[in-house]
Order: structure tokens, then C-alpha cells, then sequence
């Protein structure tokens, strides 16, 4: 482990040095909006942020996402393969978004068929995460096995303290990383006890939701429960929360042609809360109503994850709560579950 | 420079322009144009379709989503449609479409409607002129190009 | 006081929404609720009278709740009704999509709700922990920050210019102050996008459009969308692109906005719920105004009227067509 | 019959048509180009495709090459399109598989100073036909029965007259009154202009002729119920005195007439002294007239911003009653107050003449100053004098016009068809089809469209029969087989709106008891109007689907023009 400062001042440079070798990504804000996109100028990077609007999936797992290119060749096909993945370093995502990208690992590879685009991709990308010094009061993070200064799946982990960042590495990747940057120094090491107690403080303050504890069981029972009849009777079905979810990563594929014979093979971000999702070519749909479709993203992220890979589906962002336009909170879901399991227990 | 490879330089861009013809009237005012040997400018490629009513508006943006760079719509007077009152459906139609795509930004110019009979050969081929210069005057449609 | 008018109304509609419960004149109350984070309500849906002290009425009930009345449903629900649901519910009937003998329509008068997206904007998308409204102002307080905001900057376009405060068919009626009626609709605030050429409008769009990442909450919130297979999920034949490039997503909203021409009551659902505060109002009012101008028609006012796009006039104006020189 | 299946293998054949096209473009190298497009397995070129060996061409080669599609590159569709069709279908290719692309009207002949545009538009024409083409479908045209029978509603002059000729074609009629008897308007009249038969003797001579007709059965005092069905097969529930009576027929005929506008309020009317036009001819009948002075005022509750049509035969009734009075009595002064005489024709006009000569008094009125009637007076300002007249009257005779039968919107509906701003109905198409409706198999005579006299009501009552019998005279009926409907894949999308029943021209959209649109195919002529209105892409349009022309769209979409 290697613990670095650096002023909130020089951030730019930190950033012009990382760009020498790999492509950044990091927060940018946009018409009031915090994406996060590729860093061209290091004074655009915004720092001042609770968290992003779009997730930092978006990075690894693109809403456009070309697989590969083709181009008609007299009678037959070409296929011209996507343009090697640049080094990447992600700055300044947040430690619940960053758990995304194990999850993502376990997804992608899931049985006999890896995706060579997000495997390649996790590869070559380095996390520099950023602790949360203001969760909202929609965070659970703490409740799915997280945490505002989670370590488990960052490269180097940033807090800000006062007029400076302090970087801690906690892989390899990222300790190589933070010993080539040049404008870091060495932490003051008087300061590290504060930040330490800052980091619990914080950590401790964020309420812990009761029902999430052991949902996974509590679930299996629940599929049929009338329950998921009132969860659902006021989703209007629009795919918001799964969009914005760092956690969802469902897509369609689909081909892009050009008059000129030319064309590409592209996935796009789709969702389950979409009927179409799951129409099937017959004509047959599994999922014709609202309530499955809810039941469904609970489901998967709550009970099918842990099975498979025993991982929670769910990193305590708070996205869907805020931006769920009809106000449907997901932590009300884990209430009935609770409610709903302890009065059968009893 | 060669007087012929001036004039070529010098030819401006051609652009290519779908014309919607109702069967009954503009259709056969396009004949009229050229039973009557009326020259006009070689843009236009006509789709025949049997009234104007029969014109869903997303052919019109189908067709500037793939690249064409204007459109001419053209079906018989007011009080003259074969299908008694399809014009008039249409009219609805376009006159929507048209000023919802100028309020978003689409050039008006691209968006040629008009009425012209079976008698009017003259008219056909003016209002071709005039919807060649429409477009000519915005230049070609890169509107719905994607960046890849 | 804007806050009093709307306690009272809060109280009689739960008052109003229990006796019709207790009285079985309606099997179901739908109405808004508290949501769970602030300046956000939510729909409810209440069969027990003891229930109804969830609803709620105050300016974030942004909804249209006309949007949870399905055409098959044979219940016999009582709705809350600002202006605008009111209108969708009429327009749904034009349209044969709903049968108003199953629907109680309890209109209240609405004094507009808020457009959050713009409230967003102005404290830097920082999470919002109280607000308050009194004294025709927004009191917001967050973890290191208060502020204080006029009210009327704040009340969405479509609710600044709406003429319907209250819907235009109600079984009951809710309000102590008669709305006053707004000044003729000039759509003035259409000019200055109007006034702007066509490629600077074209910009305009494009940047408030690239945000969109499809996931079609205007649509599923718009209670004029009901088709069953909307046209951008059509595969026989594939009509327009579905990804979130600027070119699709583009085609997708004038299309929508298209659709909606005619039928659209401008309850401005479709902007309140976009998760990326995309400004869809200004489409709205155009098509306002568009219908108004050409056809002297508002939609969702007049049971017997046909929608514009079911009639023609042969006199309507055809200014826009293309003359010989 | 092709196979849906099978591969699509184009024909394309090029047509110099002499040097009309020949002598522009190079056919040569467009049939070259053809050949290079996908899907084309074959392309040729002829001097005249249309000659007799170029049609045998293409059926040689449909048999030889297997084409299941067949384009044509030369001319119009617009006249030439019916001979391809039918020689594909001689070859055993559907006809609707056939195609045109028009290289000479849109281009050789409007682009002949410019052959390498014209070349290359030519090219990108027969792009777009060949990419139309493999969207193309079958269609089968549809047969239906037609009963050789014809309703004719209205028993008034202009309905006996089409039922006796319908009758005199050997077409079962069904002759409904909904009076005690039949004669309509002719009861109340006393003699007819241009010849002033007696009405009674027309009437008598009619009417004995359709009781004795076996074919036309009459049905007095009788309401209809219902109709249902498309033209050839309606089915029509009528009801005579409480009885509900059944009958099919082919075709049908509105001969309903019209109703005389009571002028209530109007110029002092009170029916003793101050009478109508047609209430004096029952006066004339019994010739029960003793008055000296008679004033008649023309115009009476028309032609003014609550009626602005004129009724057409009313200064024709007043010069005609006018005269007879004369006759019998010529001291008796007759004064005709008028806005405008309308008396169009040789025989009308000479009307017109005898009055003048016999003595009657014109003064023309303006609707500004109208006649002031009072007890025994009117005084009307007399233009030409510029000033006010006073004329002493024993009778006064408003002429009134005919207005629509109160019961017109009923019928419109139970039909389908349209009415006009006054509730008369509406025809097709003033000039091209004034005895249709835009509904097949439904037709109009007399009065119930606009207000005629005798001499036209009589005309049209004839119009329409022949009109009725185009279709009455065919045992079956062969319909279009580019119409639109909604297939049963697309069932789901319809969400039951109305918009296209709103809007069909013809009517041929209905809901079922299943609450299912419905277009009924015999009715629909493919104008497309539904399909392109449908919010939700429901319909289908054959033979102009959405495939077909988007195909077209994609065809050249994209690329910069050579």
C-alpha cells in the first residue's frame, strides 16, 4: 500500500500526466448533468459531484456499442474488427460504481462464452476511485456489501481532505500507476489517522436498510406474493431505473447499414422493464405485464445474482429511487420483503 | 484550365430529390410535362403512390433520414381528389409535419408540398424548377448522418 | 397564500376519496402520494378508506394519472383530476379508449406544478434533503446549502399558459378559488426559439436531445401513448433507428411529438419524468399552438369534437404549399 | 401461380419506343445496368414493347427464365400498364407482379437536352423498380355476388321513375314511401310548367303504371330500419306499420325530395290571406280564388345567411301560377316582387314573356330594403323609381324554398353517406358523378341533393337507374385487389381509435361484434388514407405497402447524384 497527496490545485496536472499514457475518463458536466466521458482538457473534469447521472458503466459497457464492422466485398463480406482498446485509467468514480466492474467480470464470463469486448476492456482499464465525503440519503451502499470508501474494487482509492487529495493505492496496478506520477507526494502522514476517522465516521453515519440482510432466501418464496402486485401498479414501465443502474447491463443487438454496402454490428442498451425484452420470435411473451417486469429486475438483482455468482445485483446507488419517475423506492421492496418473511417466520 | 473542365468545376451539386405523385392528377401532370416535351432539371425521382393520403409522414422523414435532400409531395387540387377527400387528409398532415420539422430545425425548404392536376404539364415542370432552387438554396442533407 | 388553498384541497380530496370509497360509488381512488425523496409525489392506488390519508395534492404532483386508466378495466375507479388529466381522459374517450361510465372524475383545480428539471439546474444537481413551499416561494435545503426560490420561476411553461386549471367534464369538483383565467395564449415564448434560424434551432434540439438514453419514459408517461407496439419497436418494417445516437434519438422525438399533435393536452409528463431533464415542453407548445392556429382546436375540451387529424376542413390553410414563381 | 417462396426472379425489359426513348438514352446500356441489379435474372430490350412480338418477348421469357416478376421500362403506367398486366397474366404471372418503370414521360422526353443526366436518372428509376418489385405480392382480386334487385327510397315523382325504369331493365324493385301514398310534392301541386299538364294526370299515369308493375313492390307508410351490407348485398330491415320487413337488394336509391319551408314569421304569413306558392296551388286546384289584387314575394326565407342556396324552380311556380290566374281572370292585378327572375331557357324564358305581356307588374327588391307587409299593403321600394310604392293586396303568396327532409341525418346514417351543409345530400363528385355517392351501389335523384323542379327530378330518377343497373346488370362484381386491410398479424396493434373510420371516403371501415375494425374489402379502392392515418401502422395497404415504397426510398437513398 502506498499513500500519496496532492493538491486540489494541481488535479489538472495529475491529469495531463495520466493522459500521456492512457485514455481518462472521468466526471464531466454538461448542461448541468454529470456524465462521465473522456477527458480532452483536464480543467473539464469535475470533481464537485455526489454522483454521476449515468453510471460509469458507461465506460466499460458503451450505450453504443459497435462489435464489429463489415463492408460488402464483391459477392461477399469483410469483417473489420473494432481498433485495439486503449490503456484506460477511470478517475474519480465512486467506490459504489466501481464494485460494477467485478460484477461485470463475473457476467461477462459467465459459463462457456466470454465477451472478448468487456473482458479486453477490464483489462486494460485502471480504477481510480473516489470516496464519498456526502452520501445522499437515497445511498444503501452499506447495506449490498459496500461501503463511500469501499476498496474492494478499485485501483487507487482518493479522498479529499481539506485542500488535498489523498491517494491510496490498493492493487498493484495501482501502486505501479501511482509511483509514475510525478506531481504526487508523500502523504502527510499526520493527517492519514483524521482520514481514517472521517472515512468511519461517514461510513457509519449512512442508515442500514434491515430487510436487505439475507434477501437472497428471503426471495425464493416470494415469486407468486401478492406483493409484487402493489410494487408494480404504479410503474409506468419506461426503462429509467435500469438504465441508470450501474449494475444492469442487458442489450440488444442489432446491424447498422449503409447504402454504400457498409455496415456495423452494434449492441445497444436495452432492459427488462421493456415488453419487447422478451417477445420472443413466436410471437409468445413471457412477460406481458408490468409486475413481472418488476419482479423480475428485483429478482435478478437480488436473488438470481447471488446464486450465480454470489454477488448482490445491487451497489446501493440510490439511482433508481432518484430517478424513478413516478417515485417507486426500491428500499420499500426490502420493507415488505422483511415484513413479509418475519411474519411468516413468526 | 479547359473551357470544358471549367464548366465541369463549376456544375454545382446535384441534389437528389424524391417526388411523391398521387396516381390521378400529378402523376399524370408529370406525363402532360412530358407528352409536351417540358425540359426541367433531372433531380427528381418520382414514387407513384395512389392519393397524397396515402403518404405516411415517415416516408418523408424516412426519406431525408436516408440522405435524400428534399422532398416534393404533389397530389390534386383541393375539391378534385379521386378519393373524394384523401388531399385534404393529407394537407392536415403535412402541414403538421412540416412546421413541427421547421420548428426543430429542419430546413423548410426540403420540404416541397403542392397540389398540381393532370392538366397542368407547365405547372409540373415549374414546380420542379422551383423545388430543385428550394433545395439548392440549403445545400445537400447531412441532417440525420450518424458519425461512424 | 398558495399553500392554504392547496392544504384545503389536499383535505377534501381525502375527504372526497373516502366517502366514495365507504359509499362503494368507486372501487378504486387514484390519486398522488408523498414520494420519497422531496419535491417528487407519486400515483397511488386506494381501495380502503382508511387509505386515504396518503393522498396528497401540492405543486410536485407532475403526473398524469389519466395515464392508469386502461380501456378494459371494468372497476370503477375515481381519479384525481387537475385540468390536464381531465382533458386526457376526455381525449381518451374521443379516441374510444376508455368508457366514462366506470370513471368518477374529481377535478381540482391545480395552480401548476413545478418544473423540477429547472430547479435541478440551479443548485447544481445537488440532493435536496427539505423544501418547502410558502409564501410563493421554494425554501430547498440541502446538506451545506439553502435557498431560497420565487415559486412563479419555477411552475412549468405548460402550467404558466394552461387554460384549463380545472378539467373540463368533472363529477366532482375541488377548490375554494375559482382559477383565474389566464390572458389569450400568444405563445410568446415560442418566439425566441421560433425567431432563431434553421440551423441554430437545429442545434438547440440536438443538444437537449443527445442526452436522451431511450429509456422512453416520455413515452410511458404520456397518456396519449397507448399504442401497443409503438412505431420505434416496429420490426415489419424496422421504421427508425433505436439507439441513442443524436440521429435516432432526434427522429424519435419529432416522431412522438408528431403523434402526439392534436391529441396532446400539454400536462408536460413527458418533460417532468425524463430522468436526464430534457426540456420536451417547448415540442409541446409548438404542437399547441400548431393546432390551435391551423385547426382551432384543443384537444381533450369537447367530447363531440373529432380530433384534427379525423376531419379536414376545405378551407383549412395551406399557406405552406409551394407556388410556380 | 408463382410460389410465395420461390426466389424473386426479375425480368427487365427496356422499351426504346421507336426513338421516343431510343433516340436519348442508350437502352443498351441500360439493359446492362438492369442486369446488374440484384434479384434480376434476365433484361432485354425492344424497339416497341408494347408491339405484339415485344409482349411475346416477355412471355417467353417468363415461361423460359422462371420470372416471377416482371418491369417494364418504358412509358406511363397510366396507359399502358393494363396490357403488360394482362400479358403477365397469360403467361401465368400474377398481374399484380408486375411492374412499371417510366423512362420516357419522366425522363428521355423532359430531359432530352441533358442525355447524361437523363441516363443517369434513367438508371436510378429502374433501381428503385427492381428494389419495388421484390417487395411486390400476389393479390387476388375478389368476386362478389350481386342481387339483381334495387331499393328505391321516396316514392315522390323522381323515385317512381327510377323504380319503373330499374323495373322496366327486369330488376326487382322495392318502392318505400314513408306517406299514405305516393307522389310526394306532385300531391300538392295543381298543373307543371314548361307544358302545364295537369300534376294529377302525371301522377295518375305513373302511379297506375307501378301499381300494376309485378316487379316493383310498394311499400306506403314505411320507415327504414336498417341497412347493412356493401353494394350488391345490402340488407335492408323496413317497417310498415309496426311491421319489421326484410329485403336484399343490390343497389340502392335516395329519391327522399324535400320538404316546402313553412314561413313562419316571415312576411306576415298566416296561411288564409297570406299563403305559400304551394299552398296556392291546392287554392288554383278547386280555382277558389277571389282575390283582385295578388302580390307574390319571391326569395322567402333563402338565399340569406340562414339558407344561402336558391331553390331553384320557385320563380318558374310563381310565373307559371301566376299566368293561370291571369287566364281565368285577366282584371285580377298580380304584382311579383323579386330579387333576381331565374327563368334559364328557351321554354322557361317565353314564361317570362307571357307574363310581362299578360300584365303582371316585376319590382325588383333588394335584401337590404325587403317588401314591408301590412294589413292590406306592402310597401316596397321601388328601386328603379327610387322610391317607396305602396301596393294594396286581397292575397299574398310567399314563395318558399324546398328544404332537406328533417329525417335526411337518419337516413345519411343508416347509408353511410354524406349530407351538405343544408342536410341535402351530398353526390360524389358534382360534374363527374352527380347520381353517385362516394359509397358504391348508392345513388341519388331529385330533390334530396338539391332543390329541382318536375322535368328534373323526372331526369334524374332516370340517371340514377342507369346508374344503379351498371351494377344490377352484372351477376357478379370483380373488385380491385389493391384495397386495405388490417391482417391478422397486425390485429393487435389496432387499439380501436376510429381514426381510419373516421376517415375513409367510402365508408368501408366498420367495427364488428367483436368491437374489431374492419374494412370491407368490396368497398375500399386502396386509396390508402387509413393506413397512412393509423397512429398505430396497423393497416395494410396492398400493392402500396410500406415496404414497397420504403424499398423504393432505400433504393437511392444516401448517395450523391453522379
Amino acid at each position: 500500500m502506498m499513500q500519496k497527496m496532492i493538491s486540489k490545485e494541481k488535479i489538472s496536472d495529475l491529469i495531463k500526466e495520466l493522459q500521456k499514457e492512457f485514455k481518462v475518463f472521468g466526471p464531466v458536466k454538461e448542461e448541468g448533468v454529470v456524465l462521465f466521458k473522456e477527458i480532452t482538457d483536464a480543467k473539464e473534469i469535475c470533481l464537485d459531484y455526489s454522483n454521476s447521472k449515468i453510471p460509469a458503466k458507461s465506460v466499460l459497457f458503451p450505450m453504443i456499442d459497435t462489435l464489429f464492422s463489415y463492408k460488402k466485398e464483391g459477392k461477399g463480406v469483410k469483417i473489420i474488427e473494432n481498433p485495439p482498446y486503449e490503456k484506460t485509467v477511470i478517475f474519480g468514480i465512486r467506490p459504489c460504481d466501481s464494485m460494477v466492474f467485478s460484477l461485470f467480470k463475473n457476467f461477462f464470463s459467465f459459463g462457456k462464452y466470454k465477451d472478448p469486448l468487456v473482458l479486453n476492456r477490464l483489462k486494460n482499464i485502471t480504477i481510480i476511485g473516489m470516496g464519498c465525503l456526502e452520501p445522499r440519503t437515497t445511498c444503501f451502499c452499506t447495506s449490498v456489501n459496500g461501503g463511500p470508501f469501499n476498496k474492494e474494487s478499485v485501483d487507487v482509492l482518493i479522498t479529499e481532505f481539506k485542500d488535498n487529495y489523498y491517494l491510496e493505492s490498493i492493487t498493484d496496478k495501482g501502486e505501479a500507476l501511482i509511483k509514475k506520477i510525478k506531481s504526487l507526494t508523500d502523504a502527510d502522514k499526520g493527517d492519514l489517522a483524521k482520514i481514517e476517522k472521517l472515512q468511519k465516521d461517514i461510513e457509519s453515519a449512512i442508515p442500514v436498510i434491515e430487510g436487505l440482510d439475507g434477501i437472497y432466501t428471503k426471495l425464493d418464496g416470494l415469486f407468486d406474493h401478492p406483493m409484487w402486485k402493489m410494487e408494480s401498479q404504479g410503474c409506468i414501465g419506461c426503462g429509467s431505473c435500469t438504465y441508470l443502474c450501474p449494475t444492469c447491463h442487458c442489450f440488444d443487438v442489432l446491424d447498422e447499414n449503409k447504402q454504400d454496402g457498409s455496415g456495423r454490428r452494434i449492441r445497444i442498451w436495452d432492459t427488462c422493464q421493456f415488453p419487447l425484452f422478451t417477445l420472443e420470435t413466436s410471437g409468445h411473451n413471457p412477460r406481458t405485464t408490468k409486475l413481472p417486469r418488476v419482479r423480475q429486475r428485483i429478482f435478478h438483482k437480488f436473488n438470481y445474482y447471488p446464486k450465480n455468482y454470489n454477488i448482490i445485483g445491487c451497489v446501493g446507488c440510490g439511482r433508481c429511487i432518484i430517478n424513478c419517475p413516478v417515485s417507486s423506492d426500491i428500499r420499500n421492496i426490502f420493507i415488505s420483503v422483511e415484513n413479509i418473511s418475519s411474519k411468516t417466520e413468526g | 484550365m479547359t473551357d470544358k473542365s471549367k464548366e465541369k468545376s463549376t456544375e454545382e451539386w446535384k441534389p437528389k430529390i424524391i417526388a411523391f405523385l398521387c396516381n390521378w392528377c400529378s402523376y399524370a401532370g408529370a406525363d402532360l410535362a412530358g407528352v409536351s416535351r417540358i425540359q426541367y432539371p433531372p433531380n427528381i425521382r418520382v414514387v407513384r403512390v395512389p392519393c397524397t393520403g396515402r403518404i405516411n409522414p415517415f416516408f418523408i422523414i424516412k426519406s431525408l433520414a436516408y440522405g435524400w435532400d428534399g422532398i416534393l409531395v404533389s397530389g390534386c387540387h383541393p375539391g378534385d381528389c379521386h378519393y373524394i377527400s384523401g388531399n385534404y387528409i393529407a394537407r392536415r398532415r403535412f402541414a403538421i409535419l412540416r412546421d413541427l420539422m421547421t420548428f426543430l430545425g429542419i430546413e423548410p425548404e426540403r420540404l416541397n408540398f403542392t397540389w398540381v392536376s393532370a392538366a397542368e404539364g407547365e405547372r409540373f415542370a415549374k414546380i420542379v424548377r422551383k423545388t430543385v432552387e428550394n433545395v439548392k438554396s440549403v445545400g445537400p442533407n447531412k441532417i440525420f448522418n450518424k458519425k461512424w | 397564500m398558495v399553500i392554504n388553498i392547496i392544504d384545503d384541497i389536499e383535505k377534501s380530496i381525502r375527504e372526497t376519496a373516502k366517502k366514495l370509497l365507504e359509499e362503494k360509488k368507486v372501487d378504486l381512488i387514484i390519486g398522488y402520494t408523498k414520494g420519497s425523496i422531496p419535491l417528487r409525489s407519486g400515483p397511488c392506488f386506494i381501495t380502503d378508506a382508511s387509505q386515504t390519508g396518503m393522498l396528497v395534492w401540492n405543486q410536485s404532483c407532475d403526473l398524469n394519472l389519466a395515464k392508469y386508466l386502461a380501456k378494459n378495466d371494468d372497476r370503477k375507479i375515481g381519479i384525481i383530476s387537475k385540468g390536464c388529466v381531465g382533458r386526457a381522459i376526455v381525449h381518451l374517450i374521443v379516441e374510444k379508449q376508455l368508457n366514462k361510465e366506470n370513471i368518477t372524475i374529481i377535478g381540482i383545480s391545480c395552480e401548476g406544478v413545478l418544473n423540477r428539471a429547472k430547479i435541478m439546474v440551479e443548485i447544481g444537481d445537488k440532493e435536496i434533503i427539505e423544501a418547502n413551499i410558502e409564501d410563493n416561494k421554494i425554501i430547498i435545503k440541502g446538506k451545506d446549502f439553502n435557498k431560497t426560490l420565487p415559486l412563479q420561476d419555477y411552475i412549468n411553461q405548460l402550467c404558466i399558459t394552461c387554460h384549463y386549471k380545472i378539467p373540463p367534464i368533472s363529477d366532482i369538483i375541488i377548490g375554494n378559488k375559482k382559477p383565474e383565467k389566464p390572458p389569450k395564449d400568444d405563445f410568446k415564448d415560442l418566439n425566441e426559439i421560433e425567431s432563431k434560424s434553421s440551423n441554430d434551432k437545429m442545434e438547440y434540439f440536438k443538444k437537449e436531445l443527445n442526452r436522451c438514453i431511450r429509456c422512453y419514459a416520455c413515452r410511458e408517461a404520456c397518456p396519449m401513448c397507448y399504442c401497443s407496439l409503438c412505431f420505434i419497436d416496429q420490426n415489419k418494417p424496422v421504421w427508425f433507428g433505436k439507439t441513442a445516437d443524436i440521429s435516432d434519438n432526434f427522429i424519435f422525438h419529432m416522431i412522438r411529438a408528431f403523434h402526439v399533435a392534436g391529441r396532446c393536452v400539454s400536462c408536460g409528463a413527458c418533460s417532468s419524468v425524463c430522468p436526464m431533464g430534457i426540456d420536451l415542453n417547448f415540442i409541446t407548445r409548438k404542437l399547441e399552438k400548431i393546432v390551435k392556429e391551423r385547426f382551432d382546436f384543443e384537444s381533450g375540451i369537447n367530447l363531440e369534437a373529432p380530433p384534427p387529424m379525423g376531419t379536414h376542413k376545405f378551407d383549412d390553410k395551406q399557406e405552406f404549399m409551394i407556388e410556380e414563381d | 401461380m408463382k410460389s410465395e417462396d420461390e426466389p424473386i426472379r426479375i425480368g427487365v425489359f427496356v422499351c426504346h419506343c421507336g426513338t421516343n426513348i431510343g433516340g436519348v438514352l442508350d437502352c443498351e446500356g441500360l439493359t446492362e445496368y438492369a442486369a446488374t441489379l440484384p434479384n434480376v435474372v434476365f433484361s432485354d430490350h425492344n424497339l416497341y414493347t408494347c408491339a405484339e412480338i415485344g409482349l411475346k418477348t416477355i412471355k417467353e421469357a417468363i415461361e423460359e427464365h422462371n420470372l416471377n416478376r416482371v418491369i417494364v421500362c418504358s412509358c406511363t403506367p397510366r396507359t399502358h400498364e393494363p396490357l403488360f398486366r394482362s400479358a403477365c397474366e397469360e403467361a401465368g404471372l400474377n398481374k399484380y407482379l408486375f411492374s412499371f418503370v417510366n423512362i420516357r414521360e419522366q425522363c428521355s422526353w423532359v430531359h432530352m437536352k441533358k442525355p447524361e443526366d437523363a441516363f443517369e436518372k434513367a438508371k436510378d428509376l429502374i433501381k428503385m423498380g427492381v428494389a419495388r418489385a421484390t417487395k411486390l405480392e400476389a393479390l387476388e382480386t375478389i368476386v362478389v355476388d350481386v342481387d339483381p334487385s334495387a331499393l328505391v327510397i321516396g316514392g315522390g315523382i323522381s323515385g317512381m321513375n327510377a323504380a319503373s325504369n330499374l323495373s322496366k331493365q327486369g330488376f326487382k324493385t322495392y318502392l318505400v314511401e314513408k306517406e299514405k301514398n305516393l307522389g310526394g310534392l306532385l300531391n300538392s301541386l295543381y298543373r307543371l310548367f314548361p307544358n302545364d299538364q295537369e300534376s294529377s294526370e302525371l301522377l295518375k299515369d305513373i302511379e297506375s303504371r307501378i301499381q300494376a308493375d309485378k316487379n316493383i313492390t310498394v311499400y306506403t307508410s314505411t320507415m327504414i330500419t336498417s341497412i347493412d351490407g356493401f353494394v350488391g348485398n345490402f340488407e335492408v330491415e323496413i317497417n310498415q306499420n309496426g311491421n319489421s320487413i326484410r329485403i336484399k337488394v343490390g343497389a340502392i336509391i335516395v329519391a327522399v325530395g324535400a320538404t316546402p319551408l313553412k314561413p313562419i314569421n316571415l312576411f306576415g304569413y298566416d296561411g288564409k290571406i297570406r299563403i305559400t306558392q304551394f299552398e296556392l296551388e291546392n287554392v288554383l286546384k278547386n280555382y277558389s280564388l277571389n282575390a283582385n289584387n295578388i302580390v307574390m314575394i319571391q326569395c322567402v326565407g333563402t338565399r340569406n345567411e340562414e339558407r344561402m342556396y336558391c331553390s331553384n324552380f320557385c320563380c318558374m311556380s310563381a310565373l307559371k301560377n301566376a299566368l293561370i290566374i291571369k287566364e281565368k281572370n285577366p282584371d285580377v292585378h298580380i304584382a311579383i316582387l323579386f330579387r333576381d327572375m331565374h327563368t334559364p331557357g328557351i321554354a322557361y324564358e317565353e314564361y317570362y314573356r307571357r307574363a310581362r305581356e299578360s300584365g303582371i307588374i316585376f319590382i325588383k327588391y333588394s335584401p337590404e330594403k325587403p317588401p314591408i307587409v301590412e294589413e292590406n299593403k306592402i310597401k316596397i321600394y321601388n328601386e328603379y323609381l327610387g322610391t317607396e310604392i305602396i301596393i294594396p293586396y286581397e292575397l299574398l303568396v310567399l314563395s318558399t324554398p324546398l328544404i332537406a327532409n328533417e329525417d335526411n341525418k337518419q337516413i345519411a346514417q343508416l347509408l353511410k353517406v354524406p349530407l351538405e351543409e343544408n342536410n341535402f345530400f351530398l353526390e360524389a363528385h358534382v360534374k363527374l358523378r352527380p347520381n353517385d355517392f362516394a359509397t358504391d351501389g348508392v345513388y341519388i335523384a331529385g330533390s334530396a341533393k338539391w332543390p329541382v323542379d318536375i322535368t328534373e327530378s323526372i331526369s334524374q330518377g332516370y340517371a340514377a337507374a342507369a346508374r344503379a343497373s351498371t351494377i344490377l346488370s352484372h351477376d357478379t362484381l370483380e373488385v380491385e385487389g389493391a384495397t386495405s386491410y388490417l391482417p391478422e398479424e397486425y390485429k393487435d396493434l389496432c387499439r380501436g381509435c376510429e381514426i381510419c373510420l373516421k376517415l375513409c371516403p367510402y365508408k368501408a371501415i366498420r367495427k364488428n361484434e367483436k368491437d374489431e375494425i374492419e374494412i370491407i374489402q368490396v368497398l375500399c379502392k386502396g386509396c390508402g388514407v387509413c393506413g397512412a392515418s393509423c397512429p398505430k401502422k396497423a393497416i395494410k395497404i396492398k400493392h402500396f405497402t410500406n415496404e414497397q415504397i420504403l424499398s423504393e426510398i432505400y433504393a437511392l437513398g444516401g448517395k450523391e447524384l453522379p
